[in-house]
């Protein structure tokens, strides 16, 4: 390809396949990565310390409620299934639905901080607050940052919500749902490995 | 593409005749107007960082004497000092003239894009770091001082009050950090979507300009690396606040595992702001020498490999941190082996100049000037990257000089050859040539007399960070070298008198500047100066790739990316 | 374009695959705890429980972000950032854990 | 790393002969070659005093290993350095720009033309590869695998002091009658001192660079580093990583005896040392 000739289009598949992809979509995934690596970190931290406790971490964490714990993965899943059915629905202009599936997302997250807040109460009652030893340090600080990233995405949900109950522009909305679930999805995953480190360890 | 502009019309719907002046000029989303906040911000952030040196070299000089124009400096005022000297300077003057600033301006113009991919969240991402940077400079105020335990903030001394003194201003230094990173965790999104999304017709991959592939893959650096600092960040503030123990071994946890997060991302964050500003000397040179850029490719892949490279190599920040030793050798194999890209980078540099026909002009003078002096910077980093060497130079002014000597040329050379080179884009006016050249040249003399002395003061064994050399009898005969240094800093600060004089008289007074007064290809050229929100009024068409210069049999010397290719060898000239 | 991959995207939206989906995290969240409860050396027991949370994680991924109907780059994007911090724990490991071991 | 020294001996007696031949030949026609000896041999040391001359001077017995991989990543580095702004300088003066003729079209994109630079690369990528080598000789000799110790000392760093801590010959370290001493390190010439580093607060850093040591000291580690002196005489021990507003003036002093004299130290000291503490 000498000079001013070149081709107007090479043929290159890669390079139209990242085009093809929606820029709000592929934004998201960005900052997924960015966020997979502060989860990465902390997690490694954490199981580098328990392996370097020699059992330290283990004997605490016999001290966590692994049922409230269990119950809140079962919460956060079902909430990802109206996520992503809400998803469907507004796909299928179904608007009713969307709406209905919306609320029990937000409704399922509030579920889940709530059972949280009762978890660290009773757990601080029985003394173990952060400063206790690392184990617990690490999981209020883990537990603690998935919280927040929860609450982010209730209010974007909320957001939604409102969006939908207004009479929506279908393609704003679709675009907007399957973002914001592509980062509550991401949070549900988090937690379905914060669960099995942090209670059943 | 049409996705692309979809998104970017249901965001920005707006067009200028109709805001006023706080929409236009201040809560903007006009990439262009927010790539000039950013640049004013790390403009005014780096007289900050510029005085804190003034104070830091006079100290280094004349430890006895109180400093003019401030007064005394104790020893807890000078740590304060280099920590915030060294945290301003790269976080709030590096990333925001090199990314914030140019990428902000450039990347959309170049991949021929309206605007930014998502302007709001663009405009978000600069309030965001301006609140960041007020966080810091409040910091200067508040009870104990700011921070005070280096740009590193190495636990436990920043772990516990009690062993700096220091309390509120090293949470407000962790918050401002945190923000920095939020900032630039947005901006880089917006970066990577919009160069890799936004791409106008005919602009694959292999013709995108060199800088937006330098500043892409800074971005993507950036993100990757960012991750695991965050979560030291926020185990450090635990550990200040909510009385953990995550970094104080006799609570189980261990110091080494902040040396191990800061430098995952310590290191990356080098190349985040080395690339940009070598993406700016890779446009700039091409332009002046009109020679197309010497193997494309093999610049755009070794930029990839060092930013892959970049992940690898951070505890070589670490050889004698006490970390097991048997990790210092495969680091120093990765580290050392970074030379090899970017030695390609500089090579490629120097073999477009071969045969070229040479402006030396004063963006050209400062892109050369940057190469000529990051090489320095570059092979003074081997010996540091040499576990057994670093021995002797870890710790020492020798480590001060060989940073300066690589983040410097990036970030001022290259920052002030994209200042001259894009002011008449920018601002539709011509900066003066005669104030640029002896800018340019008391700036290139005075930096090697700041820097080379300081090489020899480590190379005599000081260490970095001692408020005054006189306490050990081995080191007193170098205070001479830092005499040198200090005189040539206080030059280097008023030499850039006239790079001030000369941005204030051309904004104002400045001859009017056509189209494309460089006779460049980017796409940027073709549109007016300064360029109309949004950028473009019909997306322009890309035919080849970014530096067609001297084409044989071609109309003129340049061919513009989007100019056909009958206009480009027919009779008609170019229309410009 | 916008309006070619909505539609094909829309195509692919499937509520009752979705319900399946769910209807197996629920059954390996079951086992999970099964696992966590059986007489089983703890070892071996943590290990298939991070097998099974690595499962739904896969599952969630693929189906509820569409992971499956993506680009190659997208991938690249999951993927290497996963690659990083594994590579930083395993960096981690002489000085955070073998140290105390010996 | 001795393979490198001859290297360097030979390498520079070779330059350096043939610089002085060259003089001789202009000096007169019929000229014989061989007179080179000696001025080889003088400026051979004068390269490495000039390199030396940079350094504090050494004293260790590993110093020498680190100055010499010091001054082959100089050679190696220097030579890339000279090379390349040379070629930026002569292409930036040489090609300036006349209106008469177009730039040379080269995209730099064939094998012949990307050779000049991918060639370089490589070489580059072998040297890089033999520093390693040499480097990881010198560090594993420093760092990896420390000998058996003669002396053995317990250093304790704290914001802002070293203090240096003798086992007791008779009794473990602990036992009543250890000898510390605060900022000064007495040891004999020749022998192997083995030193035990431990932190009470921060991050310290133990640097004596005329032994070319320098060894992190992190709080809840127990880090050995060891060191062998070849000369007697009093070095000063700097603390290099920042440990808070005393930083600069946490010095202390090594005092390096003959063996005689030391022994005689250390029995006084051990008199004395209930009182000393």
């Amino acid at each position: 390809m000498g000079a001013g000739v070149q081709p107007i289009l090479e043929a290159d598949e890669f390079d139209d396949a990242i085009r093809r992809i929606p820029p709000g979509k592929i934004g998201v995934w960005w900052f997924l990565a960015s966020e997979i690596m502060v989860f990465g970190g902390l997690i490694s931290a954490f199981v580098l310390f328990s392996f370097a406790s020699q059992g330290a971490f283990a004997a605490a964490a016999t001290h966590v409620q692994w049922r409230l714990g269990a119950i809140n993965t079962l919460v956060l899943v079902t909430s990802s299934l109206t996520m992503i059915l809400a998803l469907g629905y507004a796909r299928a202009h179904n608007l009713a639905r969307t709406r209905w599936c919306l609320l029990m997302t937000v409704a399922l997250g509030l579920t889940f901080l709530l059972i949280k807040t009762v978890e660290y109460t009773s757990e601080i009652r029985e003394g173990f607050v952060p400063g206790t030893s690392l184990f617990w340090s690490f999981y209020f600080g883990m537990t603690g940052l998935h919280g927040l990233h929860l609450i982010g995405g209730i209010v974007v949900n909320i957001f939604l919500l409102v969006a939908a109950l207004r009479k929506p522009a279908w393609d704003f909305l679709e675009r907007r749902i399957e973002f914001a679930g592509l980062y509550w999805h991401f949070v549900d995953v988090v937690w379905i490995f914060l669960f099995p480190l942090l209670y059943l360890t | 593409m049409s996705t692309a502009i979809a998104t970017a019309a249901d965001l920005a719907p707006v067009h200028e005749h109709e805001l006023g002046f706080l929409r236009r000029y201040i809560f903007s989303i006009d990439h262009k107007v927010i790539a000039k906040q950013y640049m004013t911000l790390s403009a005014l952030m780096a007289l900050i960082g510029g005085g804190s040196s003034y104070l830091i070299r006079w100290q280094l000089a004349w430890p006895e004497t109180s400093i003019p124009g401030w007064g005394p400096v104790g020893p807890d005022n000078y740590n304060a000092l280099i920590t915030m000297h060294g945290t301003i300077m790269v976080f709030f003057v590096a990333m925001p003239l090199l990314l914030g600033g140019f990428g902000n301006y450039l990347i959309p113009l170049m991949v021929g894009a309206d605007d930014m991919a998502f302007p709001r969240l663009n405009a978000l991402s600069f309030w965001t770091l301006f609140t960041a940077s007020a966080v810091l400079i409040a910091s200067f105020f508040v009870p104990n001082g700011p921070a005070a335990s280096g740009w590193t903030g190495y636990v436990p001394l920043s772990d516990k009050a009690l062993y700096t003194g220091v309390t509120w201003g090293q949470n407000l230094w962790i918050i401002a950090l945190a923000l920095e990173f939020a900032s630039f965790l947005m901006g880089g999104v917006n970066f990577l979507v919009t160069g890799l999304n936004l791409r106008t017709r005919g602009m694959t991959l292999m013709r995108l300009p060199l800088l937006v592939w330098l500043e892409l893959t800074a971005a993507v650096v950036f993100l990757l690396s960012v991750g695991p600092l965050v979560a030291g960040a926020i185990m450090l503030l635990l550990d200040r606040t909510m009385g953990t123990g995550f970094y104080q071994p006799d609570r189980g946890g261990d110091p080494l595992l902040w040396e191990h997060l800061f430098w995952f991302f310590g290191h990356p964050e080098v190349y985040v702001v080395a690339l940009p500003g070598f993406g700016i000397m890779l446009e700039v040179i091409p332009v002046f020498a009109r020679k197309p850029i010497f193997g494309y490719r093999m610049v755009v892949y070794s930029t990839i490999g060092a930013g892959l490279l970049s992940f690898i190599v951070w505890a070589h920040h670490m050889f004698v941190s006490g970390m097991d030793p048997r990790l210092a050798s495969p680091f120093s194999v990765t580290t050392i082996m970074i030379s090899v890209p970017f030695a390609i980078i500089l090579f490629a540099m120097i073999a477009t100049l071969w045969g070229g026909s040479i402006w030396l002009a004063s963006p050209m003078l400062f892109a050369l000037g940057g190469v000529a002096t990051f090489l320095i910077g570059g092979v003074t980093g081997i010996f540091l990257g040499s576990a057994a060497v670093d021995i002797v130079m870890h710790g020492t002014y020798f480590v001060v000089a060989h940073f300066h000597y690589t983040l410097f040329p990036v970030v001022f050379f290259g920052g002030f050859a994209g200042v001259y080179f894009w002011f008449p884009k920018m601002f539709g006016r011509m900066m003066n040539e005669v104030l640029a050249q002896l800018h340019f040249w008391v700036t290139f003399i005075s930096f090697n007399l700041v820097f080379i002395p300081l090489f020899l003061v480590g190379l005599g064994g000081s260490p970095r960070r001692i408020y005054e050399l006189s306490s050990y009898e081995t080191l007193k005969h170098l205070q001479p070298l830092h005499i040198i240094a200090t005189l040539a800093a206080i030059v280097l600060l008023i030499g850039q008198l006239p790079f001030i004089i000369n941005l204030v008289y051309s904004l104002l007074r400045g001859p009017r500047s056509e189209r494309n007064p460089w006779h460049a290809n980017t796409l940027e050229w073709t549109v007016d100066s300064p360029p109309r929100h949004p950028n473009f009024v019909v997306p322009p068409r890309v035919y080849r790739d970014a530096y067609e210069y001297s084409v044989p049999d071609a109309v003129h010397d340049f061919i513009p990316q989007d100019l056909a290719p009958e206009e480009a060898f027919g009779i008609r000239g170019v229309a410009d | 374009m916008a309006h070619a991959t909505h539609l094909d995207t829309a195509a692919r939206s499937n509520n009752s695959l979705y319900l399946f989906v769910w209807i197996w995290l629920v059954v390996l969240l079951g086992v999970g705890l099964t696992l966590f409860g059986l007489p089983i050396p703890r070892e071996v027991a943590v290990a298939l429980i991070f097998t099974v949370a690595t499962i739904k994680a896969v599952l969630v991924l693929r189906n509820y972000m569409h992971l499956r109907h993506e680009p190659f780059l997208i991938y690249l994007i999951v993927l290497v950032p996963v690659l990083f911090f594994i590579g930083l724990a395993l960096a981690l490991v002489p000085d955070l854990v073998l140290r105390h071991a010996q | 790393m001795f393979q490198f020294d001859t290297v360097e001996r030979s390498l520079s007696r070779f330059v350096t002969g043939a610089m002085a031949r060259r003089a001789v030949c202009q000096s007169n026609p019929g000229c014989l070659s061989g007179t080179a000896g000696a001025s080889s041999a003088k400026s051979l040391t004068g390269i490495r005093d000039v390199v030396g001359g940079l350094l504090p001077e050494n004293v260790s017995s590993f110093g020498g290993e680190i100055d010499s991989v010091f001054r082959l990543i100089l050679y190696v580095v220097g030579f890339f350095f000279v090379v390349a702004e040379i070629l930026l300088i002569y292409f930036a003066a040489h090609y300036r720009r006349s209106r008469a003729k177009r730039a040379l079209y080269s995209r730099g994109e064939k094998a012949r033309e990307a050779a000049w630079v991918l060639v370089p690369a490589a070489v580059i990528l072998m040297l890089d590869l033999g520093i390693d080598a040499a480097g990881h000789r010198a560090w594993a000799l420093v760092k990896q695998n420390p000998p058996r110790s003669e002396v053995e000392v317990l250093v304790t760093a704290k914001q802002f002091n070293w203090n240096f801590t003798y086992v007791d010959k008779n009794g473990k370290q602990g036992s009543g009658n250890d000898l510390t001493l605060e900022n000064e390190l007495h040891v004999p010439v020749g022998k192997v001192v083995r030193m035990i580093l431990t932190s009470e607060d921060v991050i310290h850093s133990f640097w004596v660079p005329n032994f070319r040591l320098k060894q992190d000291v992190v709080p809840g580690r127990k880090i050995v580093a060891w060191f062998k002196v070849t000369k007697p005489g009093t070095y000063e021990i700097a603390c290099s990583e920042l440990c808070g507003f005393g930083h600069y003036s946490m010095r202390g002093e090594v005092i390096v005896h003959p063996e005689a004299e030391y022994a005689r130290w250390r029995a006084e000291a051990s008199v004395g040392a209930p009182a000393s503490r």
